[in-house]
């Protein structure tokens, strides 16, 4: 189906919610607002001649410029085999947003991750955890004022480079 | 040094059974119980195989012991299994407190 | 000589270990004991010619009834924490009853006039407990393989109820 | 009592100390350890080509029984803690082989927030192998010089004033 | 957790009765058989688990973020990191989303360098899979035939670009190298010997009846669940969906080569148990000598890379692009904010989700099962923890 | 009858695959028995291509930066300065830290000579880091001063020629070979 | 046995020593040639072991230690005799440490009765077989101990796993026994080879079909009872990390490495004794130390080749889960015994002589099925030839 | 036969000799240096959770029940076996046959039993027969 009849859709379905130009591109983009983020995802899954059974990526990305986290869903579809971005933001200091885990399975796990690295806080998560990152760290490191801790259980994280002698 | 004789072989045996009887009556463990009588049934068999020697009894002392011991596996069997049940039932193998919490 | 003290050996063995079953506080131990005191018994057996039920009863006790045993006690406890109060009867009474017992039975050992036969080198004992199966103790051999069956059945049966609740 | 380090020098005594040297290390077990991208040519070089095996290092599944930890590969973090625990439940005499250069240093990966840069700061390093990753002749060389120092240690004679004698 | 209303296909029911304690043991992440340093907590009940819930992370090396501290051609080798057991089509993807960015077309010659390249990893990363699929099911020597034949794609691929593993062959905008004298000679003899092996290798193990039974009929995935959680690649096509990115969605000359896209049939159990995905990945291999063959005797003439500045600043934006991987659909997905740095870098892989199903397959299945279906699962843990 | 289908086919594939492993047996091995074992080095095997450890040939460096330059994770330092008279390239440093370098050669992608290459050596094993810091400046040297025409100096012009087949190999962009 | 001591005694080797003091002496000597013996096999085992599995490998295997790595087992012995034994503390001491001690004497134990020659056997016990079988549970009841006193989770599912497979596989492996023990009339080792010929269509293994097939089921269960691929998976590396003896370290964990690659031979050396005519050669010299080296050399090499065999099938499969382990043996190997033993039964009860032309035609069935398979050896060997090709180009 | 028995026990007692002749040599030699690090039990390089001593699953107890009756069965045939041959040689074959055959056959009643209801199997997949 073509980008601009998904846009369409979801827009007669969230009205306002959706933003209402599509950004164009290999993958066209909707941007929703956050909190209509969930009930997004779930209708461009259950729709019929929508159909987007796949969640193939979430990202998390700092725009740290407009002071906003932004998360992309690139969904596609096996069905039809078309595909298109969710996209939502959330305000930096501390990003909100719905969680899609119980629309695609895997979004439990990057939900948790993108929560590991940016710091994004999912809503009913079942299992809002640190994944890659040791439980006891500090800070999310993806975001673009992380800075490193000295050390991490006794173990330094710098190392003196054998050139500066 | 004397001949070992059919009474060594009493007295072994009955040392065995004491022992068995021993751990019979103060364990509470009802797999320690079955321990017990699996050396109770042993001292009979050391009984068995001493006489079917000294005896001049021929095989049926032996024959006999081989049953016992077919005894002892099909015991050792059910018993188990039946204290498998109790634990099941009563979260506990101390074969007193089975008493008291029937039920 | 050496004879003799190989048999001192062995009974020593048997009566070590059967003493430990009754006296260790680990049901584990206990048996591991179990196992010293059937071994020893196996021996006896050897030096009472009867080698084939010697080799049964390793082949049966300790190959056998003893891992069951010892699965059983996997199976149902926290074995670690089998303490000194697990007794059902306190160990002085059961002393004093089981050397009673000890003393009334050895006297019957010494005081009995045991009818002793001469003790020749009988011929190989499995031919002629073969022999016996097949000839005089059909019946019983037959009935073994019942009693068996039953055990069997009904053990597992048991069991199974454990299992399918 | 045991007898490490406290036979008086001789030539038996040293002479003794070599086989055994020897011994330890023809039989160098090494611990499967695979950390990362290194831990690709680590299989390699037990593999067909390079078989370490010729050498009578075999691989290993528990640190109990080796006496080699070859850390091939990135260590994070995460992971520095446990190769810690893992290096100290081998029984001595231990050694390791540092293969890479993220275990030698955490080469290109000491710009990551994740990575603990070189594996001596958690263990003691015997002999480091360059290269990213090291192709299976490096690491088998790496072994060979690991024969080296292994042959040159002292376990039976006293340990002399100049320390040569291994802890 | 829902599982968006889909039901597993095979229930094991777990011996109820006498309450077993539930056992928790950590496998790994020092483990010979999880690949790599990956951990799961394995609740079981004796042999059978009721579930092993894994624990990553342990190889989490940060290369999201330090792609925005290297630059877009310093990224390069670290992309070979991302996957190391198939670095190639990594170099690819990253190039590509450059390419994307900032619109560059790659020469043809360039990109039959890269098929080449990217088709040999391809046979090198399925064999290692395929090989340690064995190793965990207990046959060591399929392993090590697997890292034999491995050695000549190696050495081949050393000839190519100078290294065995971490290849850092493609650049933005082509190839760093061309192809060397005497190269497609080589790698033809090499495609002819290694097609017989792929028989020996199938009669050897893939058809060996223990070997069946281990696998056949374990973690059935069917083909809704595969999509739900994002299973891509073999592991997708092992559950029937006929989908390649390759073909699908085409890249690169892939069009213009003929190659079939294997899926699984369950021929020999339940379609999209690790049995199938596991013979995918052996079909995949000869459908890789295929499309070898024909790339390998079509090479055209021309330059191997287009003209991209040393200062590469892509104006901004952002793409997404999908690679087919050995491990299959592979994101790349790239923020630029008009810099020499990427804003952002997100990389899509197919372990990270192959690892996510784990959870949700390991209930029921024994201790013994969840080597097999890591396995056939193919994961490498880089591409999990990135 | 499944039953005896199982049997059947059991015994079959494993027949099959003790053939296969049997004849494996009569195989020749693939081990290249480095160390010692073998007709010819390893490194008399490598590819020209082949990204070993890390060599500088001084003779040929102008000392330009550019190596320093291309390394993402700076395990290259170089220190060279003008000498204010004769204008002249003095390098006073070359260090390459073998332990951290990831063989990437994007170092050497951009030397104009050729002068910083990876050699097919790969026996770097030590007992210490810094024994693997390479410090190729052990006086301070003039850099290399490209001629115009073909080299003469007959020290410089195999290394050069090396340098040069580097070059030549890598691709550049929109060249046609 | 002793017959030879007896004689020893007699021709005034040993004159003047009491009878029982001459005995213990006697014994004393065998037992330590044997016990040089057994750690010689299992050494040599060890190293050929990997030997073999290298070349299957395309490997070359260890090759440095001795001349062709032949000392390598040595190397390997002593360098764990000198490594730390680590007993963890949260391991039951006392059974931690004892557990080594009852696997090695329950091996040690199975080559008292091992028939190496006409004279030389340390003891033909009436129940040799039956005595193998028994002493097996010494070591069940060992890695049992091991796996429980280490106190690690590894080790008690493989321990737990270790012994309910070996007793399993008892069970076929009992009731192959009987099928043989049927055709002899006695348990004794020596007799069952007696009943034997030195011509391969003597052995039990061409006699009749049923025995043929009770070989097979003695060779898996044997193989399963000695923990071996495609059935180890007590010590699967890749499921259980090393098994019952994960905690194990130095010596201690050679020593049940030692009990596995000596019940390696003892596997062999039943299943010779059995089926494959034991020391039996045809009557070539009359010289008794001549004979008796030859029959030695028979058996030995008998019972090597099997030992190679199971090498090689370690090279070939892959290893069966739990529950198949059990399924294999209690739905296929137990009833397939069963009915075969009663077919046995049958088939004595007809031809209580035998059949020649069976004989011969289970041979020659032998034979063909050999041929075929050297047949498939040259197919693939002539299918793919692979070589590593280093490039000398630079 | 004596000698034999002794044989045996010397072989017996070889073993362990051996082994404790191994150990005492390797104490010597063998460094010690147990920290307690080290003698923590073996995870993978996690801290174990909690005792490995624990309840076990009911399977092998099951496997080691069935063994139990078929090892006593197995021992019963032995000496059946073994007369067998004089009774055939006797020409009362068909009598033992039979005899033996009961035995047999009744306990191999009992296996498939165990085997129709299905307590063989180790996991009971639902909807799956057999
Ligand atoms: S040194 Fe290189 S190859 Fe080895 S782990 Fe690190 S990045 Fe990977
Ligand atoms: S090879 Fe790569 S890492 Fe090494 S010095 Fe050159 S650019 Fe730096
Ligand atoms: S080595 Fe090459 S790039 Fe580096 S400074 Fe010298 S000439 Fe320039």
């Amino acid at each position: 189906m073509e980008a601009a009849e998904i846009h369409r859709r979801l827009r007669d379905k969230l009205g306002n919610a959706v933003e209402p130009t599509l950004q164009d591109g290999d993958w066209p983009a909707c941007e929703v607002r956050a909190a209509a983020v969930a009930e997004a995802c779930r209708f461009l899954r259950d729709d019929p001649d929508l159909r987007f059974d796949c969640l193939s990526n979430l990202s998390a990305v700092d725009r740290k410029a407009a002071d906003q986290i932004e998360v992309h869903y690139h969904l596609f579809s096996y069905a039809h085999r078309h595909q298109v971005v969710v996209k939502a933001s959330s305000p930096r200091l501390d990003p909100v947003l719905p969680t899609v885990s119980n629309v695609w399975p895997i979004a439990n796990w990057l939900e948790r991750e993108a929560f590991d690295l940016m710091g994004v806080t999912f809503v009913n998560h079942p299992d809002l955890r640190r994944i890659l990152m040791p439980e006891d760290w500090v800070g999310h490191p993806l975001r673009k004022d992380f800075v490193e801790p000295e050390e991490y259980h006794g173990i330094s994280t710098r190392r003196e480079s054998l050139l500066k002698i | 040094m004397i001949e070992i004789g059919l009474h060594h072989y009493l007295v072994v045996s009955l040392i065995v059974f004491l022992a068995g009887l021993f751990t019979v009556l103060t364990r509470r463990n009802a797999i320690g119980i079955l321990m017990g009588v699996e050396l109770i049934l042993n001292s009979a068999n050391i009984n068995y195989v001493a006489f079917s020697r000294f005896g001049g009894g021929g095989y049926d002392g032996q024959i006999f012991s081989i049953f016992v011991i077919m005894l002892a596996a099909a015991e050792a069997a059910i018993g188990l299994a039946i204290v498998l049940g109790i634990y099941r039932k009563f979260e506990t193998i101390d074969v007193e407190a089975t008493d008291t919490l029937r039920g | 000589m050496i004879y003799a003290a190989l048999f001192y050996l062995i009974a020593g063995l048997t009566v070590f270990c059967a003493l430990g079953v009754a006296l260790s506080r680990n049901v584990v131990y206990s048996a591991f004991f179990l196992m010293g005191a059937l071994l020893g018994a196996a021996g006896l057996y050897g030096f009472l010619l009867a080698d084939f039920v010697a080799v049964v009863q390793i082949l049966v006790y300790v190959g056998g009834i003893l891992v069951l045993t010892l699965f059983a006690i996997m199976l149902t406890h926290q074995i670690a924490e089998v303490e000194v109060s697990n007794r059902s009867v306190g160990r002085l009474p059961a002393a004093i009853l089981v050397i009673v017992t000890g003393v009334g039975m050895g006297l019957a050992i010494f005081r009995a006039p045991w009818h002793t036969a001469p003790s020749g080198e009988p011929p190989p004992t499995t031919y002629g407990i073969g022999e016996a199966f097949l000839g005089p103790y059909l019946l019983p051999f037959e009935l073994a393989s019942v009693v068996l069956l039953t055990a069997l059945i009904g053990a597992i049966v048991l069991s199974r109820r454990e299992l399918r609740d | 009592m045991s007898l490490i380090n406290t036979v008086p020098e001789s030539v038996i005594t040293t002479k003794v100390d070599e086989v055994l040297n020897w011994t330890r290390k023809s039989s160098v077990w090494y611990m499967l350890f695979g950390l990362a991208c290194c831990a690709i040519e680590m299989m390699q070089t037990g593999g067909p080509r390079s078989d370490l095996d010729r050498f009578g290092a075999v691989p290993r599944a528990t640190p109990r029984v080796s006496d080699l930890i070859i850390v091939s590969g990135t260590l994070t973090l995460k992971m520095a803690l446990r190769t810690k625990v893992l290096y100290e439940q081998m029984p001595d005499p231990k050694y390791a082989i540092s293969m890479g250069s993220c275990a030698n240093c955490g080469g290109l990966f000491q710009l990551a927030y994740s990575v603990c840069d070189g594996v001596d700061k958690v263990i003691p390093v015997d002999v480091y192998v360059p290269g990213c990753p090291p192709r299976p002749e490096a690491l088998t060389e790496g072994l060979l010089k690991l024969q080296d120092k292994i042959q040159q240690e002292r376990w039976l004679v006293r340990a002399s004033d100049e320390g040569s004698a291994a802890a | 957790m829902s599982t968006a209303g889909i039901e597993i296909g095979l229930e094991r029911e777990t011996p109820a009765g006498l309450e077993t304690e539930e056992m928790t043991l950590n496998m790994g992440p020092q483990h010979p058989s999880t690949h790599g340093v990956l951990r799961f907590v394995v609740k079981a009940d004796g042999e059978v688990m009721r579930r092993a819930i894994p624990d990553i992370g342990y190889l989490h090396r940060s290369i999201e973020k330090i792609s925005e501290k290297v630059g877009y051609h310093g990224f390069m080798p670290y992309t070979d990191r991302v996957d190391y057991v198939s670095a190639m089509q990594c170099n690819q993807g990253w190039a590509m989303a450059c390419e994307k960015l900032a619109s560059i077309e790659v020469p043809r010659r360039g990109e039959y360098c890269r098929v080449i390249a990217c088709e040999l990893g391809r046979i090198a990363s399925h064999l290692i899979s395929v090989g340690t699929t064995g190793m965990d099911i207990g046959a060591f020597t399929p392993f090590t035939h697997a890292l034999r034949e491995r050695e000549r794609i190696n050495n081949l691929l050393e000839e190519l670009c100078g290294a065995r593993l971490t290849f850092n062959y493609m650049r933005i905008g082509g190839c760093a190298w061309d192809i060397p004298p005497g190269f497609v000679k080589r790698a033809s003899e090499f495609v002819e010997q290694f097609e017989p092996l792929i028989d020996e290798y199938n009669e050897l193990i893939s058809f060996n009846k223990i070997y069946v039974e281990r696998l056949a009929n374990v973690a059935i995935v069917p083909a809704e669940m595969a999509i739900a959680w994002n299973l891509v690649g073999p592991n997708l096509r092992g559950s029937g969906v006929k989908y390649d990115v390759r073909k699908d969605v085409p890249y690169s000359v892939y069009p213009e080569l003929e190659f079939d896209v294997p899926v699984g049939t369950g021929e020999r159990g339940t379609l999209g148990d690790s049995y199938d995905r596991y013979m995918v990945r052996m079909n995949e291999m000869k459908e890789s000598c295929r499309i070898l063959r024909q790339a390998l005797g079509g090479i055209p003439e021309g330059p191997v890379i287009a003209k991209v500045p040393r200062t590469f600043k892509p104006p901004p934006g952002e793409v997404y692009v999908r690679v087919e991987a050995s491990r299959g659909d592979m994101g790349w997905f790239v923020v630029s904010d008009g810099t020499a740095f990427p804003a952002r870098t997100h990389i899509r892989t197919g372990s990270f989700s192959a690892m996510a199903i784990i959870e949700e397959l390991s209930k029921g299945l024994m201790i013994a099962d969840l080597v097999a279906v890591i396995a056939s699962l193919d994961i490498v843990a880089p591409e999990v923890d990135r | 009858m499944g039953y005896f289908n199982n049997i059947r086919e059991t015994i079959r594939t494993i027949f099959e695959g003790m053939a296969i492993t049997a004849s494996h047996l009569v195989r020749e091995p693939y081990t290249v028995q480095y160390p010692d074992r073998i007709d010819l080095p390893i490194q008399d095997t490598l590819p020209f291509r082949y990204r070993g450890l890390l060599d500088v040939d001084l003779e040929i460096c102008t000392g330009c930066l550019a190596c320093e330059r291309a390394c993402p994770i700076d395990c290259i330092v170089i220190e060279a300065e003008k000498n204010k008279q004769t204008k002249e390239m003095i390098l006073r440093r070359f260090d390459i830290d073998l332990a951290k370098c990831m063989y990437c050669g994007l170092c050497s992608e951009p030397c104009p000579t050729g002068s910083i290459h990876h050699t097919p050596e790969f026996e770097g094993a030590d007992y210490s880091l810094e024994s693997m810091v390479r410090r190729f400046v052990k006086a301070p040297i003039p850099a290399y001063k490209p001629t115009k025409g073909p080299e003469t100096d007959p020290e410089i012009a195999p290394l050069l020629t090396r340098g040069l087949r580097y070059l030549d190999e890598f691709a550049s962009p929109g060249d046609s070979k | 046995m002793q017959q030879l001591a007896d004689s020893l005694l007699q021709t005034g080797f040993l004159q003047g020593v009491p009878t029982e003091a001459g005995y213990a002496l006697v014994i004393a000597f065998f037992a330590f040639v044997l016990l040089n013996f057994i750690m010689l096999i299992a050494g040599v085992t060890s190293w050929l072991e990997r030997r073999v599995w290298a070349r299957i490998q395309s490997r070359v295997g260890p090759n440095r230690v001795g001349p062709q790595g032949v000392i390598q087992w040595l190397a390997d012995g002593i360098k764990n005799i000198m490594k730390e034994d680590i007993v963890p503390a949260e391991a039951d001491r006392p059974l931690f440490k004892a557990a080594p001690y009852l696997a090695m004497m329950g091996f040690f134990a199975t080559f008292a009765v091992i028939p190496f020659g006409d004279g030389l056997v340390v003891a033909d016990l009436n129940v040799g077989v039956l005595y193998i079988t028994a002493v097996t549970a010494l070591v069940v009841v060992g890695i049992l101990m091991a796996g429980w006193a280490s106190n690690n989770k590894w080790a008690l599912l493989g321990g737990i796993r270790s012994a309910a497979q070996i007793i399993s596989y008892e069970i076929p492996a009992g009731i192959a026994v009987i099928t043989v023990v049927l055709f002899t009339g006695s348990l004794s080792m020596q007799t069952i080879i007696r009943a034997q010929g030195w011509a391969p269509w003597d052995w039990f293994l061409f006699a009749n079909p049923f025995l043929c097939i009770a070989s097979f089921i003695f060779f898996v269960s044997a193989l399963a009872e000695g923990n071996r691929t495609p059935f180890d998976l007590p010590e699967a590396e890749s499921e259980l990390v090393a098994g019952a003896f994960t905690e194990y370290s130095g010596l201690r964990n050679l020593l049940f490495f030692l009990v596995e690659w000596g019940n390696l031979y003892v596997i062999g050396a039943l299943y010779t004794t059995m089926f494959l005519g034991g020391w039996q050669i045809p009557p070539i010299t009359e010289q008794p130390v001549i004979q008796g080296a030859l029959q030695f050399a028979t058996f030995f090499a008998k019972s090597y080749f099997l030992v190679f065999v199971a090498m090689w099938i370690r090279g070939t499969l892959p290893r069966v889960r739990v529950d198949q382990l059990m399924t294999l043996c209690w739905k296929y190997l137990v009833p397939i015994t069963f009915a075969n033993l009663i077919g046995a039964m049958i088939w004595f009860v007809l031809f209580p002589n035998g059949l020649a032309i069976m004989r011969f035609a289970m041979f020659a069935l032998g034979v063909a099925v050999t041929i075929y398979f050297f047949s498939r050896i040259l197919f693939h060997l002539r299918r793919a030839r692979p070589r590593l090709r280093l490039n000398p180009i630079s | 036969m004596n000698f034999d028995l002794a044989n045996v026990l010397v072989f017996l007692l070889l073993g362990a000799i051996t082994a404790g002749l191994m150990l005492g040599l390797g104490w010597l030699l063998r460094p010690s240096n147990p920290e307690p690090k080290k003698l923590t039990t073996y995870e993978c390089g996690e801290p174990p959770s909690g005792s490995a001593w624990i309840n076990f699953n009911i399977r092998f107890y099951l496997i080691a029940l069935v063994f139990v009756i078929f090892d006593v069965e197995v021992a019963f045939v032995y000496p059946v076996a073994v007369a067998f041959r004089q009774f055939v040689l006797d020409g009362r074959g068909l009598v033992a046959f039979l005899e033996l055959f009961v035995f047999v056959g009744i306990l191999f009643a009992g296996l498939i039993y165990v085997w129709a209801k299905r307590d063989l199997e180790w996991l009971k997949r639902v909807g799956q027969p057999g």
